[in-house]
């Protein structure tokens, strides 16, 4: 029987009074494909920074290959042929994809042999594994998907002979989740060992050889992909049974709660961003925007919630809002009775270093609930916390921890009371579910639902097209800040849509890849 | 203003100018690297003492420079120990290197000279003499470009011309080296330089020493090349001028050089009320003329520089877990 | 969460790196030659020995608590304002004409008008960088240092130009007698505290604490003080949630100008009772030290600013007696704002260890398990 | 015991204070007594200083500076069995020695000297902080030298108008490289630390210079022409000498009781020619004679001679 790429024995981590791994053990076997799944917080992404050498463990062995390693630092990994592409991407923003990957690596102290060799093997190696990237573009230019294929192929650069990546997808549009899987597969055939960390049981379900579930730091079970099914999954990883599909009502649609026409907006560098768009949501209605990242989802949320300016004419209610004006802030949308989850809960939704009762009022400190005249009324927050926090399952229930220490779910959580329970006219929601596990995702999909069905209308951005899918009642494709079209989800599928987020509107006829790439890549900055 | 009068603003400017320049590429090193300082004014202040006092005991500029790095270099690795190693509060560490820089300065230069915190003028040897470049005296008398070369190029301390050669090596450095390239990335992301298997404490702390030794330079130019000695607080601010100027500049080591020439043009304009009185055509108050740099300063930076966006892991400690 | 419990974070830290700080001052003291235990004793009993000495101390108190108060308000707005000194200076300028050109009845309308006045003025010089930094985009540390300049220049023009006195020396007339604020001796005479009839300390003292108090309800208590904080926190997250980030920056930094102006009535009207040029002599820039040392909260604030009144009057005494050079003091406050403030780590590293070594085997609960 | 105070700019500044301490240490050295001395910090620990020392018994007490007039006027009345002696101001209480200097005076003859040495016909100023006093300076200064020579041309600057200016030698270099080209080839700096920088670039770049408060001579030999001596030490070593009996009111030390006047020892004594040193003594007794009348900036706040 050959060795194991990787063995670890007995590995624990504390962060302070946090243990995150406890005496965990796993082996992966050498050319296959190894998912790792588990709840927010459960340890996994500590688990593959101790084997990278991004932190040290507290005790514990490595083997790989069957050796004993150590591995103090990163170096020490990289030496000994693993590759990791973090869930936060390690990249400098504002270096060049090539300068990216030579840092670290570089041949010799000028910079200029080592760039050239560079570019000349990632050529190859973009050829072999149909890795496309741009190798002078800077990184804060390019898109999420690219963003990623340099990691990997930063970790390839570096000869890695074991990739480990951690929730690669929750960022990816389908096609391109797709295509990394097929980068997967091929890097698997390669006789390379792939360890894999994602929240998505199908992604489990279609590439893994191996599955290991993790649950509050301890390694709960490995199993053979063949040999499980995602109930089963599911049930290992949370506790208890978890509800695959959400389960709603055919929507109730009643009046129009917004209107929004020729709405356009360009921004600080003169692009434009939303091209005209029109469209209208009922009550007891959610619509959903499908879209590749930077197609002009953020720039519509962030107008109707009162953080951009805009031209063109938006109505709640048949009242007009004010898009430039002195009432066109958060402040005001609110009082309108507009709530809005941002994209980006922890650069936007939440203030990481408040306590939970203090982020239950961002947004609406103004509220008299919260404060009179100039005052707060913490006593009245932390009170409506405890509430908000025992209705919404938001672990642990405790208003006195800073936001930063809840896990990604749990902060979303805390968001989502914020915004749904004072009942707005409509909820503009972003990316409700990205890097949440299945227990939470489960929750937040009904918490949604459920305001549809008090006749509020909702809006969705979401990259996730099972999400979309599963949730909107009628779905709009956005590409290159125009509207596409409109589908309701019984009438269609991922392709289609897929392809009309690639700007392709002729969704009958066959299509490859490189054309979809090079539409994305002329719409807005990707 | 005539010919002659501006070769000697501008040649004033060269000399004022070369104290904040390499004061300014010192802090642009450390804060490219994520460290920032507003310590260069103490490190220059230590530095100024210890190399006019080492080039007065042994009587050579050079050996003097050499003590004045090193002062500087102790200061900066204070910094890099409490910023790096402890991940301090960046802020303070400076605040603290510019108090113990005053304060040791004077305390040391008594309890060693007794000569009320300031060491005794240099003789010739311990200073640092001007270099007449080649073929000065000859091309004098060639029309405005001799005086141009006699004047204002040639007749400097070989400081100077250090100085300014520091702009292009530190441009070269910074964006034609590895370490150049692991340094800004230090600066912008660490944990992509950590994770690229690269020291962050060993390239914070090679950052924080470049700028000590660039401090060092700036503080032994003021005391042993313009000055023949130390004086207590002699280097009066110069380090928080090199600091705006390198906000000024964004971080950018030709930026650096057209931002402090413009520092120091100012304070040259500003030391003529007659050049000024000419120009315009009626007197302006002595206070103005003293607080001219500083509002010229924030009429450029408001009317004509956008934002500075600093290196965007400037101030943070670079911490992996608490 | 924490490690430790708040005690020895809130205590024990600060306290031992101040033991530190004060050992390498021993060292230092030795390395001149001289008795460090004896020049503690003096810096000790010359400053907290006496209410003689508390007279002064806490008259430099009161300077650095108003001056740290500025700085630490700004700083929770993620601003960096250097420029304490100068809006001290402006401050001063404003007592100066609240004194001089209104006739006042009676001191404690005086105190009011002046307290005012210090504020409008260094609210005002506290409001030009902050508007070139809401509008312009330019950094608000360059110019809030380039501010500090100007204010010297135009402090300088006006007491030779404009407000100067018949004399030799720049400065403005003394303010009417009605404007003199009472010392402490004044007010406490009755207690028996013994405060001499000739130390600075007086009433704006009391008005620091209020100016404490006053920081701590705006920043904790109040929507403002929220809305500032989320600002400092997340400029996105802030503009999210509706706040403005221009009212935001124009609002911090008048209310911080506005406590920096206001030192101005402690050594203005309470000491010097006239403008001269040295009004601020450098506390803007102490105040940077007690505001981060104080991790910008009032009580840290205070303390902070306790400290260094402190080190200032007992340094003082050093210099009355015994033979050390002045700037000795200024080490010792070098060493003090190091090992306090940036140096903190180094201390608390360690005692996390202790601590978690401590608690690990009665209590092994972790995050994940409260979490149940 | 005697003590002395000083101001701010602290005992070594090279000029002002610093011959303070020269006549106090003279004081010790003759007699072998003891004195105490105070550096002043900050504003605040002028009148603590003072009452301090009146308390533990000092007396006479000499500060250093017109900053203490204010405060002496209220301090010294509580203490009427202690002598105080203010150097710069007059303070009018019966307890209180002031001494007051002719600056002008002495600067008039360095001017003179200056017009004298000057080749070009044009002579320098700098000067520390822009305040009346040193407007006092530079005012004799410039009547002396348009005494010798009526068409010679003063070029006067300040290194600044805050406390600052007197603590920057690298400013002091500028304005002499300043003012050198504008055909300066003597300057007379009355600018405490930034005056060493101007004696420095005057002497690199081979012009003469003056000194001022002490004798500067030394500083760079042959390279400073005079020294305009400011007899601080003088005034203190007889306020310690007499001790209790101090005489009170005002002292007023000029050319006559030899409280200002110009250096001359070994290190100028080439630059300075018999013919100049004629001269300066003959102005020097019409002055004392009241011959010759030399303009006190102070008086009124104005210059005949030179506009500011
Ligand atoms: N750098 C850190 N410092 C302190 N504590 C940490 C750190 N990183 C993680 N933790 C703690 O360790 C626990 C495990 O975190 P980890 O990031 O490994 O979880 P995860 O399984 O990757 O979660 P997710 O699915 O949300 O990515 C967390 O609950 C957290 O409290
Ligand atoms: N430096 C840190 N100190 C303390 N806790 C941390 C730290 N880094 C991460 N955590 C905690 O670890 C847990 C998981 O962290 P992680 O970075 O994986 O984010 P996450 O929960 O997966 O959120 P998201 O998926 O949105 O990024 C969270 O509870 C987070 O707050
Ligand atoms: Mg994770
Ligand atoms: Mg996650």
């Amino acid at each position: 029987m050959t060795d194991p790429a990787i063995e670890l024995k007995g590995i624990s981590k504390s962060f302070g009074p946090v243990q995150a791994n406890k005496d965990i053990a796993i082996r992966v076997m050498p050319g296959t494909i190894h998912g790792i799944i588990g709840e927010n917080g459960a340890g996994k992404s500590t688990l593959m920074s101790i084997l990278y050498g991004f932190y040290k463990a507290d005790a514990g062995e490595i083997f790989i290959r069957g050796q004993k390693t150590e591995i103090p630092d990163s170096q020490a990994a990289i030496a000994a042929g693993i590759g990791m592409v973090f869930q936060h991407f390690k990249l400098v923003e504002n270096f060049t994809v090539l300068e990216n990957i030579v840092l670290g690596a570089e041949d010799s102290g000028l910079l200029k042999p080592s760039l050239g060799r560079a570019r000349r093997e990632l050529a190859e190696l973009s050829k072999e594994y149909e890795l496309n990237v741009e190798p002078d573009a800077l990184i804060e230019e390019i898109g999420v998907g690219m963003q990623q294929r340099v990691e990997i192929l930063k970790a390839l650069y570096r000869r890695a002979e074991i990739l480990i990546l951690d929730e690669p997808t929750g960022v990816l549009t389908p096609s391109e989740a797709d295509h990394l899987f097929r980068i997967l597969e091929n890097l698997r055939a390669e006789g390379k060992t792939i360890i894999l960390i994602t929240h998505k049981l199908r992604e489990i379900m279609e590439i893994t050889d191996t599955v290991s579930v993790m649950r509050r730091g301890e390694m709960t079970a490995t199993v053979k992909t063949a040999e499980t099914s995602p109930p089963e999954l599911a049930e290992l990883m949370v506790g208890r049974k978890v509800l695959l599909r959400v389960e709603k009502a055919p929507a109730q649609a009643g009046d129009v709660v917004l209107e929004v026409r020729n709405l356009s907006v360009t921004d600080d560098k003169g692009v434009q961003r939303l091209k005209g768009i029109d469209f209208d949501i009922r009550g007891g209605e959610i619509l959903g925007i499908a879209g590749v990242a930077g197609n002009g989802q953020s720039e519509l949320l962030e107008v109707l919630g009162g953080i951009r300016s805009a031209t063109g004419t938006v109505r709640l209610k048949g009242q007009e809002i004010d898009l430039t004006g002195t009432q066109s802030d958060g402040r005001s949308r609110r009082a309108r009775g507009i709530a809005h989850v941002p994209e980006d809960r922890q650069r936007e939704g939440l203030i990481m270093d408040y306590h939970a009762w203090e982020n239950v009022a961002f947004g609406y400190h103004h509220d008299s609930r919260y404060g009179s005249g100039i005052f707060m009324k913490n006593a009245a927050m932390k009170e409506d916390t405890a509430g908000k926090m025992e209705r919404f399952d938001v672990r642990p229930p405790d208003p006195k921890l800073a936001a930063k220490n809840f896990s990604g779910g749990n902060q979303q959580k805390i968001v989502l009371a914020r915004e749904i329970e004072r009942s707005p006219e409509l909820l503009l929601v972003g990316q409700p579910t990205r890097g949440v596990d299945i227990g939470a995702i489960e929750f937040i999909h009904e918490q949604i639902v459920a305001l549809r069905d008090q006749g509020k209308a909702i809006l969705l951005v979401s990259v996730e097209l099972e999400e979309i899918l599963a949730l909107s009642d009628r779905i709009a494709v956005m590409f290159d800040g125009q509207i596409m079209g409109e589908r309701l989800p019984e009438d269609t599928n991922e392709t289609e849509l897929g392809l009309l987020m690639a700007g392709v509107t002729d969704t009958d006829a066959p299509h490859d890849v490189s054309e979809i790439e090079a539409n994305l890549a002329h719409a807005g900055h990707r | 203003m005539d010919f002659l009068t501006l070769l000697q603003v501008l040649d004033s400017t060269v000399r004022l100018a070369t104290p904040l320049l390499l004061a300014c590429l010192a802090g642009l090193f450390s804060e490219r690297a994520g460290i920032f300082d507003i310590g260069l004014e103490g490190k220059m202040l230590a530095a100024a003492f210890l190399s006019a006092a080492i080039a007065f005991v042994t009587e050579s500029a050079w050996i003097g420079l050499l003590a004045g790095i090193g002062a500087s270099m102790v200061l900066a690795g204070i910094h890099g120990l409490a910023s790096i190693t402890f991940r301090g509060n960046q802020l303070i560490s400076g605040v603290a290197i510019n108090f113990l820089a005053a304060g040791m300065t004077v305390l040391v230069a008594q309890s060693w000279f007794s000569q009320g915190g300031r060491t005794p003028s240099l003789m010739s040897g311990g200073r640092f003499e001007p270099v007449t470049l080649p073929f000065a005296e000859a091309l004098s008398g060639v029309p405005v470009l001799g005086p141009i070369y006699t004047e204002l190029l040639s007749g400097h301390t070989v400081l100077v011309y250090l100085a300014f050669a520091m702009v292009p090596l530190t441009w070269w450095i910074l964006f034609r080296t590895r370490f150049g390239l692991r340094l800004r990335a230090v600066g912008e992301n660490p944990a992509a330089v950590d994770t690229a298997g690269v020291s962050v404490v060993g390239l914070r702390f090679a950052a924080v020493a470049i700028c000590g030794v660039l401090c060092g330079i700036a503080g032994a130019y003021m005391a042993t090349a313009l000055q023949a000695g130390f004086v207590k607080d002699m280097t009066a601010g110069r380090g928080y001028i090199a600091l705006a100027a390198l906000i000024f500049a964004k971080w950018r080591p030709w930026y650096a050089l057209g931002a402090t020439l413009l520092f120091g043009f100012l304070q040259a304009i500003a030391l003529r009320p007659d050049v000024i009185e000419a120009v315009l055509s009626f007197r302006v108050q002595v206070q103005l003329l003293d607080a001219l740099p500083y509002i010229l300063t924030v009429v450029i930076l408001a009317g004509f520089v956008g934002k500075a966006v600093p290196p965007r892991a400037g101030g943070e400690p670079y911490v992996k877990e608490r | 969460m924490d490690v430790m419990p708040k005690w020895a974070e809130v205590v024990l830290v600060p306290l031992i790196s101040l033991v530190l700080a004060f050992l390498i001052s021993a060292l230092v003291i030795l390395g001149i030659g001289e008795n460090p235990v004896n020049a503690i004793r003096v810096m000790v009993s010359g400053a907290l020995g006496s209410a003689y000495g508390w007279g002064f101390t806490l008259y430099y108190a009161t300077n650095f608590i108003f001056t740290g108060l500025a700085v630490a308000v700004a700083f929770h707005a993620r601003l960096f304002n250097i420029g304490g000194e100068g809006q001290a200076l402006i401050g001063g300028l404003g007592v100066a004409f609240v004194c001089l050109y209104i006739p006042w009845p009676h001191w404690s309308l005086a105190l009011l008008g002046a307290t005012a006045g210090a504020a409008i003025f260094g609210a005002i010089w506290a409001a030009i960088p902050a508007w070139l930094q809401a509008k312009r985009g330019s950094h608000i540390v360059i110019t809030t240092i380039m501010f500090n300049y100007i204010a010297a220049a135009l402090l300088s023009y006006m007491l030779t130009e404009q407000i100067k006195a018949p004399g030799s020396d720049p400065a403005s007339a003394f303010f009417p007698d009605a404007t003199n604020l009472p010392t402490f001796y004044d007010m406490f005479s009755w207690t028996g505290l013994g405060f001499s009839e000739f130390t600075p300390a007086n009433v704006s003292f009391l008005i620091a604490l209020l100016a404490c108090l006053f920081v701590w309800v705006l920043i904790w208590r109040t929507k403002l003080g929220y809305e500032i904080r989320a600002f400092g926190h997340s400029e996105p997250a802030a503009k999210y949630a509706g706040i403005s980030p221009t009212k935001i920056i124009m609002v911090t930094m008048i209310i911080s100008g506005a406590l920096a102006g206001m030192m101005a009535i402690n050594n203005v009207m309470g000491e010097a009772e006239r403008l001269n040029l040295n009004a601020a002599e450098g506390a803007g820039f102490i105040g940077i030290a007690v505001a981060l040392m104080g991790r910008s909260h009032p009580i840290g604030v205070f303390m902070a600013a306790l400290l260094f009144g402190f080190l200032y009057q007992g340094g003082a005494e050093l210099a009355f007696s015994t033979s050390i050079p002045s700037q000795l003091i200024i080490v010792i406050q070098a060493l003090v704002i190091l090992f306090t403030g940036a140096l903190d780590n180094m201390v608390r590293m360690p005692l996390e260890r202790i601590f978690l070594t401590l608690r690990r085997p009665p209590k092994p609960e972790t995050k994940l398990e409260a979490a149940e | 015991d005697p003590a002395v105070v000083f101001d701010l700019g602290g005992k070594f500044d090279k000029s002002f204070n610093e011959a303070a301490f020269n006549g106090a240490e003279r004081w010790k050295e003759e007699t072998g007594g003891s004195y105490r001395e105070v550096e002043m910090q900050s504003e605040a620990q002028r009148e603590q200083a003072l009452r301090r020392l009146a308390e533990s018994g000092s007396n006479p007490i000499v500060m250093t500076g017109f900053a203490f007039g204010n405060v002496l006027s209220e301090v010294a009345p509580d203490y009427p069995d202690t002598t105080f002696a203010i150097i710069d101001a007059v303070v009018e209480e019966p307890n209180v020695r002031s001494v007051v200097f002719k600056e002008h005076e002495g600067s008039f003859l360095v001017g003179m000297m200056a017009a004298m040495a000057s080749e070009s016909g044009t002579v320098g100023f700098i000067g520390g902080m822009d305040i009346p006093l040193i407007r006092k300076f530079a005012c004799g200064y410039a009547q002396g030298v348009l005494a010798v020579n009526p068409d010679a041309t003063v070029i006067a600057n300040m290194a600044g108008t805050t406390p600052a200016a007197w603590a920057d030698p690298v400013k002091g270099s500028e304005l002499t490289q300043a003012q050198i080209s504008q055909g300066a080839d003597v300057v007379y700096a009355a600018a405490g630390a930034t005056g060493v920088g101007v004696l420095q670039t005057a002497a690199d770049q081979d012009i003469l210079s003056i000194g001022v408060d002490s004798n500067q001579n030394y500083l760079h030999p042959g390279e400073v022409l005079t020294s305009m001596l400011k007899r601080v030490d003088n005034a203190v070593y007889e306020v310690f000498a007499a001790g209790d009996a101090v005489e009170t009111g005002v002292n007023v030390m000029g050319l006559e009781n030899e409280g200002v006047g110009y250096a001359l020892d070994e290190h100028n004594a080439d630059l300075v020619t018999a013919e100049m040193q004629a001269a300066v003594d003959e102005a020097s007794a019409a002055i004392i004679a009241g011959e010759t009348e030399v303009h006190d900036y102070m008086s009124d706040e104005s210059c005949p001679a030179l506009s500011f």
